[in-house]
């Protein structure tokens, strides 16, 4: 029997594959298989997004998505573990990332494919742009800017 | 003075107008120091400073982290893939 | 803008298909979705399963697949639902069951998709059997048997 | 006597030896009496009668719930699906 976990890690300009994540989970022997994905969304309030593009520190997020990986496979015995993230422009409607896990049980699939894209969101060097429909352009997440530092001290 | 080269990306690398920075700085330095000094010359890096985070070798690192000779190094500001 | 959740619900001899639910769930404008998929198992400690047989009360089933999937939509901001389960024979390997939430942010697709599988599994008049390599069969859940009533009683 | 039949699935089904019985009760009953008089007749539903739950027309009901004439009645245990 293989007591490792079997993981699949990449990031890509291509537009990403439900079927090869699930293609991928689905070996091994598992009972149960939970999967994620981020879609592009058109509406956000009343804003309305044309597309989104996805910046990254390639080496750097692929070297944090592996510690990522092997984390969820040290708190919980998995099967296989896929994270897939798409950079450049992702039109509404597309999947921009992918994460996946697959377990004998539900209980650890679902917990580590949570794990899996919360941690990702806050720690893997990826950000994304929002161009609106109306031209404008918007970094996320927004943050707010340090305002006495930039009032006092010119550039 | 020693060249320290600093990566930059999303929101400061629309900002500054580069994807790099040269930071003036004598290595050894402290990561909190490095990006201090960045911060001095560069008006959105100083807006940013609070929520900036250093990576050293693609590691994040605190900001007492002896940055050296040699190191790749680069200032993250808050993620938002997925 | 729609404020009702469209769902799918679904119970078939046919294989599954992960394609139809992700094209299904990616419609309207969601920004996560959450896919669950059961699979049949090859290992359960030594035993070795064959196939598993799904018995159910079809009629039934559809009414409380229905219920759950009104109390997930009551329960979350949602977009929509997806439930599908195979019955008959499923081979090791194959998907039995497909549930699936898609909403504008994750904790909503997440929490759904749980609800939905766990009260599956507890509500719905679905059973399944297990055919092994040794040629034995077990209906699954194992049930304790009320021995002093069946001792003392006779047929 | 009225005939009331009700419906059997899997292991009961299986080890009764046949999808449907009729249980001689007189109708109304309460879902509880129904499934005591079928465990009287049927020692597979006597083994699991503490595990069994009543279905009337496709919705479960609690063993109080009074079974009508014409009503479509099942018993239930414990499931398994996913």
């Amino acid at each position: 029997m293989d007591l490792g976990t079997d993981s699949f890690v990449r990031i890509q300009e291509e537009p990403l594959s439900v079927e090869a994540a699930v293609d991928f989970l689905g070996r091994g022997d598992p009972g149960g298989v939970d999967l994620f994905l981020g879609i592009t969304r058109r509406m956000t309030g009343h804003k309305e997004t044309v597309h989104l593009e996805y910046d990254a520190y390639l080496e750097m997020a692929v070297t944090e998505l592996n510690h990522i990986v092997a984390n969820a496979a040290k708190s919980w015995p998995l099967e296989r573990v896929y994270v897939a993230h798409r950079i450049g422009t992702v039109p509404v409607g597309q999947i921009s990332v992918i994460v996946g896990a697959s377990a004998k049980h539900r209980n650890e699939a679902f917990a580590a494919s949570r794990y899996l894209i919360d941690t990702l969101k806050s720690e893997v060097p990826i950000w994304k742009k929002e161009t609106y429909a109306d031209g404008s352009t918007e970094w996320k997440p927004e943050l707010a800017v340090h305002e006495p530092t930039r009032r006092s001290v010119g550039k | 003075m020693t060249e320290c080269r600093v990566l930059l990306f999303s929101l400061l690398a629309e900002a500054v107008g580069k994807r790099e920075l040269v930071a003036a700085v004598e290595l050894p330095c402290s990561a909190g120091a490095l990006v201090d000094s960045l911060a001095k010359d560069s008006s959105p890096i100083r807006a940013y400073r609070h929520v900036i985070r250093v990576a050293v070798n693609r590691e994040y690192v605190p900001e007492t982290h002896v940055i050296r000779s040699g190191d790749e190094v680069a200032i993250i500001t808050p993620t938002s893939g997925g």
